[in-house]
């Protein structure tokens, strides 16, 4: 960020007599809100696909009245949420029922800090990347479980409680699933792992495809994820049908929004993290994106990074409308008897596999093969 | 260090012996955890100024993601949600402040007189260095950490368990009635 | 639980998730499939024998009572007076929409096939109160009552006249008595028209002559 | 930022955590000073680790002392739970069975 202000400042003959600090902050600030301000575009538009994919698997129609073919449904969601009275129950304890949500958002904002959206195009290119996206979402936890203690209600608390339960469960199959990635690229930093699945072997350069071990890695991923995010079919701490709708079931209004957006953030982080790690982020197939000019190998990169992001999204809304929801025994069973070993014989498996061909994957092998 | 940074970590220290003086004197353990939150959160913060990256992230996962959870837990398992405020009675508050008050200048002091052979540190990724270090020079403390672990990991296991032993008996007791 | 079974619970579940999802993306990718019916533009063909909300025809209706009598709930309130012709004239007739539960008693029970179901289903109110369908607006029930006590009237000076002339006509059989009704009627007459309206449905029960009945069994309010 | 400064932002998280050692009857909270003074003591290693010389070695002690922190707490949480069950509360006062 700092060499960016230093060129800003170079390239601005205007800025020279503010100090560098200064400039540093605000550049800070601006990107902040650029994040921002894709996240809620993202959360709102995500949303609408996801009622119009409902609505499409369920053989109905989906929202279609505000806006051409229902286009405009979030802005109208969105104004609702905002102009909604934000009603405080009279026995919650009104501090911690206020601080919540806040922590919930601000643990799923936090992580799109070090997305990689392309080449060059990454808020803070941190060198514990993955670590660190594994820690913040840690807060969501913490927010959750105040939530559902804070409202004073017990499908609140005891929906509370199982999100807090689950997601501590499964953040470990998720942590793990990531390693082969990381084992792979040598680095934590997600633009190093990125880069890891770059060159010209297209598509077969992806940690999905590097062996075997991987590719199941992926799919483990993807389920405890899923898991984790509290999406359907585990959505256990909203299950409307027991809990009416779990740990914000007293919330209204805008705090309700953040937990909303909190939701629909989460999928993309899921999402983006195995674009990032087992999908080639930004990696344009059979094809260098350093080779193009700045500002169109950055365009370039990005369009391929979110699609590859929102085809994502796209399987976890169709996975969300498929799977009926589990029971919070069935739930805890997969995560320590299935996906938790399952991680861990995967983990073995790929650290053998590097170690035996030294880092090289089945493609790479095979391209060797034809020199 | 010129400005931000030090703003920063004046932020940081505020935040969290602030938190920490929260969670010596809030009367509602709750609000107590939260404050708790903060603490480990500027400490985190602290961590990344020392060039720490991994240890801070580590401080969040586990600290907030892990332990705070458990308190959190704690707290709610072992009070009765009917009570409604979780209260948290203390004793011996005046000589306890007076022995801590003069702790603290004992060791503000230490701190502050002793001469330092300070060397500027230098900001560095340490993962790397970390992992390195803890599979060869101290890869013996690593693994009796890691012993350890599953040692605790089982041994809080069972004693959460509920006792199945006495649920046979005062089911048998109920079946006699 | 064996590593047999316990690999063969992993391969049901992909299975399984995977023919799950293989019907859904049938669904989705098949715009055919779609039930939805856009309500207010599209509507579900109404059936044969549909029982909407009741209608009355208040130019058939005879206020014969029957359907009041034979409402369950009794949610049908009618109000009527005996015309100049001796026949019931409506004055109001009210259902309670928002109490009926559409048995249809009293369809099936009109003589003359006036109060009949619609197709009708629509209805929403932010007051109970106009759940009531009036088929006679209230205020036109003093007009009606005051314009049958007219007819009612007129037509007694007539039958009046018509004694008269008839007692005229005969001397003969001409006797004091007669004549004195005669003489009684021809002055009700001459001074019935000119009461105002609200004057005469006061004064109409009091009517030595006319005296409309009014129907008070099927008045029951809430 | 100093060396002295941290040690005292130190002291203060160590004292502020054995105040509250000292004086919570509740276990949870006395747990919670507990983590206060670990943390005081990360500090402490990780600023001597960053001041005095390049070596990993306090910040390696420092991933020790989370470790144990976490191992500590869920121990100490369930024997908390079990104290619950049995004595129905979880004020350390409450727990003398051993007292002769």
């Amino acid at each position: 960020m700092e060499a960016l202000a230093i060129s800003l400042v170079n390239a601005v003959p205007l800025l020279a007599g503010v100090p560098l600090w200064t400039v540093t902050l605000l550049l800070m600030v601006a990107v902040a809100a650029v994040i921002l301000v894709f996240a809620l575009t993202f959360e709102g538009v995500g949303s609408l696909v996801l009622r119009k994919v409902a609505g499409d698997i369920q053989a109905r129609i989906g929202p279609n009245r505000v806006g051409p073919n229902g286009m405009l449904q979030f802005l109208a969601d969105g104004v609702k949420l905002v102009l909604k009275e934000d009603i405080i129950p009279a026995n919650a304890d009104r501090l911690l029922f206020k601080l919540a949500p806040y922590f919930v958002f601000v643990g799923s904002f936090a992580a799109f800090v070090v997305v990689p959206f392309g080449v060059g195009l990454i808020a803070a290119d941190l060198n514990i990347g993955i670590y660190y996206v594994m820690a913040v979402t840690s807060l969501v936890v913490i927010g959750v479980l105040l939530a559902g203690w804070a409202s004073n209600n017990k499908w609140a608390l005891l929906g509370g409680m199982r999100a807090a339960a689950q997601i501590v469960s499964y953040e470990i199959p998720v942590g793990m699933a990531l390693i082969p990635a990381v084992l792979i690229a040598g680095s934590l930093s997600l633009q190093d792992i990125v880069r890891s699945q770059g060159g010209l072997l297209g598509i077969f350069g992806w940690n999905l495809f590097h062996n075997p071990f991987t590719f199941f890695s992926f799919f483990l991923y993807f389920t405890a994820a899923q898991a984790e995010t509290n999406q359907t079919p585990f959505d256990l701490p909203e299950a409307e049908s027991e809990l009416v709708s779990g740990y914000n079931v007293e919330y209204s209004g805008i705090r309700f929004g953040l937990f909303f957006l909190a939701e629909f953030g989460d999928m993309f982080i899921v999402a983006a993290l195995a674009t990032a790690c087992f999908l080639g982020g930004w990696n344009v197939p059979f094809f260098h994106v350093g080779t193009l000019p700045w500002i169109w190998g950055n365009l370039l990169s990005l369009g391929v990074f979110l699609t590859k992001a929102f085809a994502m999204v796209l399987i976890m809304m169709w996975v969300r409308w498929t799977l009926p929801r589990l029971r919070v025994d069935q739930l805890m069973r997969m995560s320590w008897k299935y996906l938790v070993p399952l991680t861990f014989v995967n983990l073995l498996g790929v650290s053998l596999w590097l170690l035996v061909f030294r880092g090289k994957g089945i493609p790479g092998m095979i391209a060797s093969l034809f020199g | 260090m010129s400005g931000p940074a030090d703003f920063i970590f004046y932020a940081a220290a505020a935040m969290t012996v602030g938190a920490a003086i929260l969670v010596a004197i809030l009367p509602n353990i709750l609000y107590a955890a939260v404050a708790l939150l903060f603490s480990f959160a500027g400490v985190a913060g602290l961590y990344v100024l020392l060039s720490a990256d991994f240890l801070a992230a580590t401080q969040i996962l586990v600290y907030v993601g892990g332990i705070l959870v458990l308190l959190l837990f704690a707290v709610f398992l072992s009070n009765r949600i009917s009570d409604g405020k979780t209260t948290n009675p203390t004793h011996f508050r005046l000589p306890a402040a007076a022995i801590c008050l003069v702790l603290f200048g004992v060791l503000s002091y230490a701190a502050v007189s002793t001469p330092y052979a300070v060397k500027k540190g230098v900001y560095l990724p340490t993962t790397a260095d970390i992992g390195e270090l803890l599979m060869t020079r101290y890869l013996l403390p690593f693994e009796v950490a890691s012993v350890l672990l599953l040692a605790a990991l089982i041994g809080a296991a069972l004693l959460s368990r509920p006792d199945r032993a006495a649920s046979v008996k005062g089911e048998m007791e109920e079946g006699k009635r | 639980m064996g590593l047999k079974a316990y690999l063969n619970d992993i391969v049901e579940a992909v299975v399984t998730t995977a023919k799950g999802m293989r019907i859904t993306a049938r669904y989705g990718v098949d715009p055919k499939e779609e039930v939805t019916l856009q309500y207010p533009e599209e509507r579900w063909e109404i059936p044969k024998g549909y029982r909407g909300f009741l209608h009355n025809d208040i130019k058939t209706c005879t206020a014969c009572n029957m359907c009041v009598k034979v409402c369950p709930i009794d949610c049908i309130s009618l109000e009527s007076v005996r015309g100049a012709d001796k026949k019931m004239v409506l004055c109001s007739y009210d259902i309670n929409i928002g109490r009926c539960m559409y048995c249809g008693l009293c369809v099936e029970v009109c003589p003359v096939n006036s109060l009949l179901h619609t197709s009708g289903y629509e209805m929403a109110s932010v007051a109970l109160g106009e759940l009531i369908l009036h088929f006679i607006a209230a205020e036109d029930a003093p007009e009606i009552k005051a314009r049958v006590a007219r007819q009612v009237a007129e037509a007694a000076v007539k039958a009046a006249a018509q004694a008269a002339a008839k007692a005229a006509e005969v001397p003969s059989s001409g006797t004091a008595e007669a004549a004195k009704v005669a003489e009684a009627a021809k002055a009700e007459a001459a001074k019935a028209p000119v009461v105002e309206p609200k004057a005469a449905m006061e004064e109409a029960p009091q009517a030595p002559v006319s005296e409309p009945t009014v129907a008070k069994e099927g008045e029951k309010k809430e | 930022m100093t060396l002295d400064k941290l040690l005292v932002i130190a002291a203060a998280l160590f004292c502020c955590g054995l105040y509250t050692v000292m004086t919570r009857r509740n276990a949870v909270a006395v747990l919670m000073g507990v983590e206060l003074i670990l943390n005081a003591t990360n500090i402490n290693f990780v600023a001597f680790s960053f001041f005095l010389s390049r070596v990993m070695g306090g910040q390696i002690f420092a991933v020790f002392v989370i470790v144990l922190a976490a191992a500590e707490a869920a121990v100490a949480l369930a024997i908390f739970l079990r104290m619950f069950s049995t004595t129905g509360t979880v004020e350390v006062d409450a727990a003398d069975q051993l007292k002769g």
